[in-house]
């Protein structure tokens, strides 16, 4: 049973990477990416990682990816011709790739470690339930989960810099492409406006604007 | 301490001469310079002769965690380089002291700059230090070359400083794997070259160290085929700082020989003794004839310079007394004669309309019976002139040869020739012959002579007593020599005393001489 | 589900040892805030002032947990000497940048509070970096600085290769991280463990652990990771082009405090947790290093941009550096934290003097901006003349102090012919390095005097001041840092022991011999 | 079902995520693909977890999620302002830095 | 005062006397410097004088006396010290130097009272007398080297006195350059001997000589081979000779002084000194005495040929002193000196009359533009014709008995010394042969217009001065011959300087004449003491033969000279007609200048050019730095293509090398 599903889910996730790489167009390569992480998903579930896996498809599919879209949308998934100059590149990099994944499989084939062609450890109900994920967050990786927090508010932040309109840089004639007109002191940098910018719905310019 | 003074005094005095007004900054450094030929002078007279190892010792740890001391010394190696060194740049900074340079405060700053690094060179008693103050030598002369310089100046000091500096970096890698693999043994590392001396590094390393070694010395002399940025180096350097660039930094090389690598190396020494002495041959050879084909003065007296070198490293590298000692006698004789001789060659140039090519020049010493006779005793100083003390130095480093190479001796001897043509040659188409058309003859002007008349009296005086400089070092460079020697030509069985007649060729059995870098037991 | 809840115990926290940290977190928190204020006064001085004072504090609280030796909250964290030394050097390198930003374009193109507050937290990633003594810490705080420096590369919009090297640092950046943390998948699967300390046991421990393909390639892996932070060759490239595209102030913060971090975190990674392996990665090393050597100063020879070649010559010395790590000695970890701060110092002497001229003259950061300041500007020429002879480890500067320990330290560990290809470095960099002597001493000032600056109009964006920074007196602190630091490099040039000690106390904070 | 085997797999994704990077113009893509490399360290550091039986493993793989979706968010805010100024969305015509 | 005190003096003098007068060069009026120079010479000759007397009062044994001022060069093993050795020899080589000086000296002070370098010749001179001196009284080798240089300068100094005339400047450069090589063959040499003596003074290596050589040694040989080079250089010998005729471009009295009576005797002197090594090395001696005979044929072959008045009497010096080499090289070291005693005086005699008449040309000294000089410089003929006849060697004049007790000599020796016997005779035929076409030719016949306007009682006086040489017009200011000439008629100085010497010329061979008188015999001796050779005393009957041979030779050559050139005077061109194959070899002096110019001087040059032109710049500029700098540029440009902004690539370059370390890694793993 466990093989059947591992190979479904196997062949989905690396399916959904290539199609990832090979697909034309941005807004494929992104359901492309979806279909893989879900695939990846059941991986999980495979290995008794409940908690990462549902945090899998509720964040990374879900939210994640949603950004995505808005952004591809918002950009334009216009089809991208393949690269022109490193065309030699591009029969390379198969290569290297090849080279590389073939290391990396006598890496952990060739390794001596017995455990490695093992199941994995004896079964214990509590592993990789939320439980134990959390009371790992909370004694033993206390610090990493307040600096991933703190992580996310950094990039909030950066992105929503780097989004934010200012006056005579950007062009004028995308001004008014935004229902949503919240005026706002300039430079206030939250979040709603960084997500407003992603969404390409910035605010309108008014007073320090 | 009081050598750090005599070390620190120009740099300290051309500091001090930065807060006068423009006009004065120049005299003032040029008072720093003559306090510190003073000084120089006062060591002199009150070095103890025979008094065995170092004397005015300054013993201080700079960098513990490195095991690099502050150690200054004087021994017979570089009491009189010390003072050939305060007296030529006593004499460079009279003569700058004739015209107005731009940015005076800076020129004079920088000059005295390279005055401390020079004799720190020469006193350093620690070998992070030497290499430290040898390095450092190099950059006040790339400023004042590059700044205040003829045409070209930039390209040929950047020419001249990567090329020197390259074999000074390599020195440096040297100096620290002498250091670490010397503490291999007892632990804790150190630079001091007397605790250095103690301990034989194995051959190997030797070999390369001494390569780096090499590099290092060779190329700052320069010896041939390493004199590729003479040429325009010294066509672009301002006199001054030529006379003394020639007169004492390639000394400074040729010291380090006699201080580090025969004491520290004796093995690479003797390995490599007919590579050394092949490449001192062809330089003089080479320097003798390119000299006689150049028509620039300065260029004469550079390949003549390179010429002189190759006597000397043929000195040291016949690994006995005579021929060190030669040699060294040799580092001061050179010294004095050249820098007059660029002094010379501007007060040439300034009667020959400009030019300093021997072809516009001619007939000079018409009206200049004082300068004739000044350049006479010069170019013959130069061309080694029995009875002068150049004459006693090429004596003994031939003596030297001869005893250990014979052939070496024998074809450097057509060097001694071929100097005498292309010195004769320079001066007899300056002064004698019909006078050039742009030329107007004119005695030496007062300001002229008082720089060039002392230096010329100190050859004279020299040539009338080389002993005194003879005397004292002899002791330091049978030290110098003594591993080196014994391992090229094995003591004979029945040893010899110092300065008898069965000495020459013979290495003084250890017992003899006391140790020279042993500092004060 | 009782049980596990019973069985969590909050662990200790020692918030001395978090203090820095946390002053650094704060002091960002409270930067972005009052950033948020509307009057120019706040925003152009209190900002600033505000985030110097954080770093001042996390400073003086560094300072203060000197000589502790202590790994805190559930050991995820190490507070020793080299973690302090470090992150001394990390706000030192802050307070300057601070210094340089006051009137760089970046700030206001950023919103004067975010900049702040990003600076901040990259140094407070470097800090969280090198004290890390688990993997996953390791990768959230290389995640921290990373991501920071990606948005304040690309803060100078008006540039567009300002973005540009902003996405580049980004896309290369995030290649080296998962680079990375593949690297460090395969330590946790080789080990099955995060900490360093576990790891090092398991790696001593029985069994040929150390010798395991599994091993072997996860450190190859995780070299990789790091070398690309230490822009080593040759994962180099993405270097000189994000330090020419970034705010200057920035370039100067990346140049020497991502450097310091990248070895920091080098040196606790492989010469504690790895340090078993380490007759494996030392050569591997040694052989990146003599690579960086050549082809860092061979890169810079013939650039024009002084960016560019400092840029180069920092690929350079990050291969002189990582002698220093190759050895896996104690002498070789103090040799390498002396050069950091060596490197420090003369690197900000550098870019305090070519902001200056960025924003005098129309010449951007090109190598003819500085022609004849000797004469005209004295005070800017100094500073720049020790700062690059002291790169270029010229005796009495510090750099040559520095060089010297490296080699030191490579003989001693076995690596002479290490030592060799960093002396013929040197004697490379001395082309580009005189270079720039030769254009402040030696070359004559330009037509167009450096005291009349064109108005902005009529500026290239490439040269990116901004019209209230134009005249040349109105800066007093970029003198003050290029003078404070170019004394420095001279200082600890002839007087190098208090460096020294430090070094020492960091270099024991290891247990190496 | 052997931990190698999904080893195996994630190594194949991390080297498809690179050969990606390598031959993908478009940045969105590139990003992408980025987040296929990281999703392979991933895939291996569950299975280690699994094999281990400790959850360290799982710990590193959440933050994992947290950083990755960090640097998506600074990416796609870069390329948004990039196509604001106008610049082209496209990795080989950002070549003004270079040489 | 002790005779080595006076030997100072004997040296103090002369220096003395140039330091003064190049002191107070622009304010000695008149001739004040050259009186002052004079003085100091004729001081130094009294002081000779002293040494002299001092040394007679010592014993026979105690007459070699060795004075030390202070350590010159006392190190590793090498004794330098400033010592002097006072012995005969020395102290009679002193006294010809200082006394033939002294008149010369005397006799400049009018020659050159027109020149502007007045004042500076005299100090040249002084300094001359005094390195010569220095050679003479030298303890040690060192000290003689010193002597040998100095003498050497100083002749380069005179020789290019007119410095304006490139010929006179070129010609003292060659006579330098080839003294240095002089110095370099006696350096070599001393080498050779200090290696095994291991000390530079005369004394202790004649004592330790014996011990420490076999006969014949290798090193001893080589040694004292090299020291014949510094003697041939020095006085003028095959193949080193060329110098002396263009040497005769310095002014006559300089010739008269150098290149006549003193330094190029200088190697007679050295030889003798060096008698104890070259009898222990007799193959180095006869090499020696080949040289001297070959010498002595030949330059008296060469002045059949040539026609400049000065040369010819220069080639006769160099056949003198080929006599002189030879003899004392086969062992007639007192004969050698006696024959260098006479010569300095008759040929300085001929020097100065030659000047007289010189003076009288207005400086031409080509022989075809004279004739006829007889009645108008009667005084001068005088002069001339004792000289010659004393170079000739008629009786009873000196020369007659110094040449022929050199020959006899050698001849004693035996053996193959025959040839050179046999040789010494055919050139003193030659010797008279060539002296007498010199006074035929310049004094009888008919007079030329020169001789006529000074007959009128007005000395010649040619409108713009030109070089003999070149014809040239002089650059008439200091360097150059001064405007007026002098001519010893007319002025007392030259008349008794002349006088003076005629005198020695003709009475000088009483001090040494066979079986009469052994004075210069007697007083040598202690210096030869331990020589086997000094003590030869040949037959009577051998001695007859000589002088009569002698005799008849010279009086043959003096008719034979007669004949040709007064009685029939077409006869010379007639002869040269006939031999003009020969003739050409010899006017070109047997090609040693072209030979050397072909083998030595043009190829130094060409190498020269080539260093210059090609070596340095293809070589040291090109390869050694070209190359090195073009590597590292290569580098750079490469570093610089890869570094091309394609994100892509550096992504590529990423992986590659992490693929690579991998792959290292992989390797390291077991």
């Amino acid at each position: 049973m466990a093989e059947v599903l591992f190979f479904v889910a196997g062949t989905g996730a690396i399916a959904g990477a290539i199609g990832v790489v090979v697909l034309r167009n941005a807004f494929y390569a992104v359901l492309a990416l979806v279909g893989h992480l879900l695939s990846l998903a059941a991986l999980f579930l495979l290995l008794r990682a409940e908690f990462v896996a549902a945090a899998q498809v509720v964040v990374y599919a879900g939210a994640v990816m949603v950004l995505y879209v808005f952004v591809v949308a918002y950009v334009g998934g216009q089809d991208e011709e393949m690269a022109t100059q490193g065309s030699g590149l591009r029969l390379a990099a198969p290569l290297f790739a090849g080279v590389l994944l073939v290391e990396l499989c006598i890496a952990t084939l060739g390794s001596g470690l017995q455990a490695i062609d093992g199941d994995g450890a004896p079964f214990d109900p509590a592993f990789g339930g939320p439980g134990q994920i959390g009371e790992l967050f909370l004694t033993k990786f206390l610090l990493p989960f307040e600096i991933a927090s703190y992580l996310l508010l950094i990039a909030a932040v950066g992105a929503v810099i780097l989004a934010r309109r200012r006056r005579g840089l950007d062009d004028g004639d995308r001004d008014d492409d935004g229902p949503l007109d919240i005026p706002r002191p300039r430079g206030t940098g939250t979040m709603a406006e960084a997500v407003d910018a992603l969404g390409g719905r910035p605010g309108k310019p008014k007073g320090g604007w | 301490m009081g050598l750090s003074i005599l070390i620190w005094l120009p740099v300290v005095s051309a500091l001090i001469a930065a807060v006068f007004p423009r006009e004065l900054t120049p005299r003032v450094a040029l008072g720093g310079a003559l306090g510190t030929l003073a000084l120089a002078i006062g060591y002199v007279a009150s070095f103890e002769r025979g008094a065995p190892g170092l004397q005015f010792l300054t013993d201080e740890t700079w960098i513990a965690e490195l095991g690099i001391h502050y150690k200054l010394g004087l021994d017979g190696l570089n009491l009189f380089l010390v003072l050939l060194t305060a007296l030529l740049f006593a004499g460079a900074f009279a003569w700058a002291n004739r015209r107005e340079w731009e940015r005076p405060k800076l020129f004079f700053f920088q000059f005295a700059l390279a005055e401390t690094a020079v004799l720190g060179a020469f006193l350093a008693q620690d070998l992070a230090l030497f290499v430290a103050f040898f390095d450092l030598m190099l950059i006040p002369f790339y400023f004042l070359i590059g700044a205040w310089g003829g045409p070209g100046r930039v390209a040929a000091t950047t020419k001249l400083v990567i090329y020197t500096l390259v074999g000074s970096l390599l020195m440096l890698a040297g100096a620290v794997a002498t250091g670490v693999i010397a503490a291999r043994g007892e632990g804790s590392v150190t630079f001091v070259l007397s605790e250095l001396q103690l301990v034989q590094l194995p051959e190997g390393s030797q070999n390369w160290i001494f390569l780096c070694f090499a590099a290092a010395f060779l190329v700052k002399m320069p010896v041939f085929p390493l004199h590729g940025w003479m040429p325009d180096g010294y066509r672009a350097m301002p006199l001054p700082v030529l006379a003394v660039f020639s007169a004492v930094l390639s000394k400074v090389a040729a010291y380090g020989f006699l201080r580090i690598v025969l004491p520290l190396f004796p093995e690479a020494s003797v390995h490599f003794q007919d590579l050394m002495l092949v490449l001192a041959l062809l330089s003089i050879l080479y320097g003798s004839v390119m000299a006689f084909t150049q028509t620039d003065a300065r260029l004469i007296l550079g390949y003549s310079s390179v010429a002189q070198l190759g006597f000397i490293v043929l000195g040291i590298f016949a690994l006995n007394a005579q021929g060190a000692q030669g040699a060294l006698l040799q580092m001061v004789n050179h010294g004095l004669v050249v820098a007059p001789a660029f002094f010379i060659v501007a007060v040439l140039a300034e009667r020959a309309g400009g030019s300093e090519d021997i072809r516009d020049m001619g007939g000079i010493a018409l009206r200049a019976p004082l300068l004739a006779a000044m350049f006479l005793i010069v170019a013959l100083a130069n061309l080694a002139m029995p009875g002068s003390a150049n004459f006693v130095g090429e004596f003994l480093i031939l003596l030297g040869v001869f005893d250990a190479k014979l052939v070496f001796a024998i074809v450097a001897f057509g060097g001694v020739v071929l100097a005498s043509v292309y010195t004769l040659r320079a001066f007899i188409r300056t002064m004698h012959n019909r006078t050039g058309e742009r030329v107007e003859s004119r005695e030496l002007a007062l300001a002229e002579a008082l720089v060039i008349v002392p230096l010329v009296g100190a050859i004279v005086a020299l040539s009338l007593y080389p002993q005194l400089p003879l005397a004292r070092s002899e002791d330091s460079v049978r030290a110098s020599v003594r591993t080196a020697a014994a391992i090229a030509e094995p003591p004979p069985a029945a040893p010899s005393t110092p300065g008898g007649p069965a000495a020459p060729g013979q290495p003084v059995p250890p017992q003899g001489a006391p140790p020279a870098q042993g500092g004060a037991p | 589900m009782t049980l596990p809840l019973a069985a969590a115990r909050a662990p200790h926290i020692d918030w001395a040892g978090l203090s820095p940290l946390v002053a650094l977190l704060g002091g960002a928190v409270v930067v972005l805030l009052v950033g948020l204020l509307r009057p120019a006064l706040v925003r152009e001085r209190v900002v600033p002032a505000l985030s110097a004072v954080s770093l001042g504090a996390a400073l003086g609280l560094s300072i203060w947990q000197w000589d502790e030796r202590k790994s805190i909250v559930s050991g995820a964290l190490a507070v020793d000497d080299l973690a302090m030394v470090l992150n001394a050097i990390f706000l030192v390198a802050g307070l300057a940048t601070v210094l340089l930003s006051l009137r760089s374009p970046a700030a206001p193109g950023a919103g004067h509070g975010e900049y702040y507050a990003l600076l901040l937290s990259a140094v407070a990633g470097m800090a969280i970096l090198v004290g890390a003594q688990n993997t996953v810490t390791l990768f959230l705080g290389l995640e921290l600085l990373s991501i920071s420096l990606y948005v304040l590369c690309a803060t100078e919009m008006r540039r567009a290769t300002s973005l540009e090297s902003g996405l580049k640092y980004l896309i290369i950046g995030s290649v080296g991280s998962a680079t990375l943390l593949y690297g460090l998948a395969l330590l946790y699967g080789a080990t099955g463990s995060t900490d360093f300390a576990a790891m090092a046991r398991a790696l001593d421990g029985p069994g040929d652990l150390v010798t395991d393909p599994l091993t072997l390639t996860g450190i190859g892996l995780v070299v990789t990771g790091l070398a690309f932070k230490a822009s080593v060759a040759p994962f180099h490239q993405w270097t000189p082009d994000v330090y020419e595209g970034a705010p200057t102030p920035i370039t100067a913060f990346m140049a020497v405090a991502t450097k310091a971090a990248a070895f920091g975190v080098m040196l606790r990674l492989l010469d504690v947790a790895l340090i078993d392996a380490a007759s494996d990665w030392g050569p591997a090393l040694a052989a990146l290093a003599a690579v960086t050597i050549v082809v860092g100063n061979v890169g810079a020879l013939t650039q024009t941009s002084l960016k560019r070649m400092l840029a180069w010559s920092g690929v350079a010395q990050a291969g002189y550096l990582l002698a220093g790590v190759v050895v896996a000695t104690r002498l070789g970890v103090q040799a390498t934290v002396f050069y950091l701060g060596v490197y420090l110092a003369m690197n900000l002497a550098a870019f305090a003097v070519i902001i200056a001229r960025e924003r005098e003259t129309d010449r951007g950061d090109d190598i003819s901006a500085l022609a004849g300041i000797g004469a005209t500007r004295p005070w800017l020429a100094w500073p720049m003349t020790i700062a690059m002879l002291s790169l270029a480890g010229i005796p009495a500067t510090a750099g040559f102090i520095g060089k010297f320990y490296l080699i030191d330290a490579a003989v001693d560990g076995g690596y002479t012919w290490l030592g060799i290809v960093i002396v013929l470095g040197s004697m490379i960099s001395l082309g580009y390095y005189l270079r720039v002597l030769a254009a402040m001493w030696l070359s004559d000032a330009p037509a167009v005097a450096p005291g009349t600056p064109p108005g902005p109009e009529a500026r290239p964006v490439m040269a990116g001041g901004s019209p209230e920074a134009d005249e040349p007196s109105t800066q007093p602190e970029l003198a003050a840092v290029a003078i404070a630091f170019g004394a420095a490099s001279l200082f600890f040039g002839i007087v190098p022991s208090p460096f020294f000690d430090l070094a020492r106390d960091a270099g024991q904070a290891m247990g190496l011999l | 079902m052997a931990i190698g085997w999904y080893l195996a797999v994630s190594a194949f994704v991390f080297c498809i995520g690179a050969a990606g990077v390598l031959t993908r113009r478009s940045p969105l893509v590139v990003l992408l693909c980025l987040e296929l490399m990281l999703n392979a360290g991933n895939l291996a550091l569950i299975a280690f977890s699994r094999m281990h039986g400790n959850g360290d493993g799982q710990i590193f793989a959440l933050i994992v999620m947290v950083v990755a979706a960090c640097e998506v968010t600074v990416g796609l805010g870069l390329i948004v302002a990039m196509y604001r100024r106008r610049l082209p969305i496209d990795v080989d015509r950002m070549r003004d830095l270079r040489g | 005062m002790s005779a080595t005190t006076y030997g100072w003096l004997v040296l103090a003098f002369p220096l003395a006397g140039t330091v003064v007068i190049s002191l107070l060069y622009n304010r000695l009026p008149g001739r004040t410097a050259g009186w002052i120079g004079t003085g100091a010479i004729a001081a130094s000759f009294l002081s000779a004088l002293g040494a002299l007397f001092m040394l007679l009062d010592h014993g026979r044994e105690e007459r070699q006396l060795v004075g030390t001022l202070y350590d010159y060069a006392d190190t590793v093993g090498v004794d330098a010290q400033l010592s002097i050795l006072i012995d005969p020899l020395s102290v009679l080589m002193a006294l010809v130097v200082t006394g033939v000086s002294a008149l010369i000296h005397l006799y400049s002070v009018a020659y050159l009272a027109s020149d502007r370098g007045y004042s500076r010749f005299f100090a040249y001179l002084n300094f001359f007398v005094f390195s010569m001196l220095v050679l003479v009284l030298a303890g040690n080798f060192l000290l003689l080297i010193v002597g040998w240089a100095f003498v050497g300068a100083a002749s380069y100094l005179l020789i290019s006195f007119w410095y304006r005339r490139a010929t006179a400047t070129s010609a003292g450069i060659k006579a330098f350059v080839i003294n240095v090589i002089g110095d370099v063959g006696l350096v070599l040499g001393t080498y050779f001997i200090f290696k095994h003596t291991g000390t530079l003074d005369f004394l202790g290596t004649f004592e330790k000589v014996p011990d420490e050589f076999a006969t014949n040694d290798g090193d001893l040989v080589a040694g004292c081979i090299l020291l014949l080079v510094g003697a041939c250089a020095k006085s003028a010998q095959v193949p080193l000779h060329t110098w002396l005729p263009d040497a005769m471009e310095g002014p006559t009295t300089v010739s008269a002084l150098i290149h006549a009576a003193t330094m190029v005797t200088a190697g007679v002197y050295l030889i003798a000194r060096m008698h104890p090594l070259f009898e222990q090395a007799p193959v180095a001696a006869d090499v020696g005495a080949v040289i001297g005979c070959v010498t002595l044929i030949l330059a008296a072959t060469i002045a059949m040929a040539v026609t400049d008045l000065k040369r010819v009497i220069a080639y006769s010096t160099m056949s003198q002193i080929g006599y002189m080499v030879m003899g004392v090289s086969a062992g007639a070291y007192a004969a050698g000196l006696f024959h260098l005693m006479t010569h300095a005086f008759f040929k300085a005699l001929l020097f100065m009359a030659a000047g007289s008449l010189i003076g009288a040309m207005a400086g031409t000294q080509s022989l075809d533009r004279m004739g006829g000089f007889r009645r108008a410089m009667p005084f001068t003929f005088g002069c001339f014709v004792v000289g010659g006849l004393a170079l000739a060697g008629v009786p009873p004049f000196s020369g007659f008995f110094s040449k022929d007790e050199i020959l006899l000599l050698v001849g004693d020796r035996g053996g193959w010394h025959w040839i050179l016997y046999a040789v010494g005779y055919a050139g003193s035929l030659l010797t008279a042969i060539y002296t007498f076409r010199m006074i035929f030719r310049a004094f009888l016949g008919d007079p030329v217009p020169e001789a006529r306007e000074l007959e009128q009682g007005h000395v010649h006086h040619a409108g713009t001065p030109t070089n003999p040489m070149t014809g040239e017009e002089e650059d008439t200011d200091v360097g150059f011959p001064g405007p007026e000439h002098h001519i010893a008629e007319r002025s007392l100085p030259m008349k008794v300087a002349m006088g003076a010497l005629a005198v020695g010329a003709v009475v000088g061979g009483v001090v040494q004449i066979p079986h009469v008188t052994e004075v210069l015999h007697d007083f040598l001796e202690p210096t030869f003491s331990e020589s086997e050779l000094y003590e030869a005393h040949p037959s009577g009957g051998l001695t007859a033969f000589g002088l009569a041979l002698g005799a008849v030779v010279a009086l043959a050559g003096i008719a034979i000279a007669h004949r040709v050139w007064v009685q029939r005077p077409g006869t010379a061109d007639r002869v040269r007609a006939r031999l003009s194959g020969l003739h050409r070899v010899l006017v070109n002096r047997w090609y040693f200048d072209e030979a050397y110019d072909a083998a030595i001087v043009r190829p130094a040059a060409a190498v020269g050019r080539f260093a210059q032109q090609t070596f340095e710049r293809l070589f040291v500029e090109r390869t050694l730095m070209g190359g090195a700098t073009g590597i590292v540029r290569a580098g750079s440009s490469a570093v610089r293509a890869a570094q091309n902004g394609f994100l892509r690539y550096y992504a590529a370059l990423l992986l590659l090398g992490l693929a690579a370390l991998a792959f290292y890694f992989l390797l390291a793993a077991t």
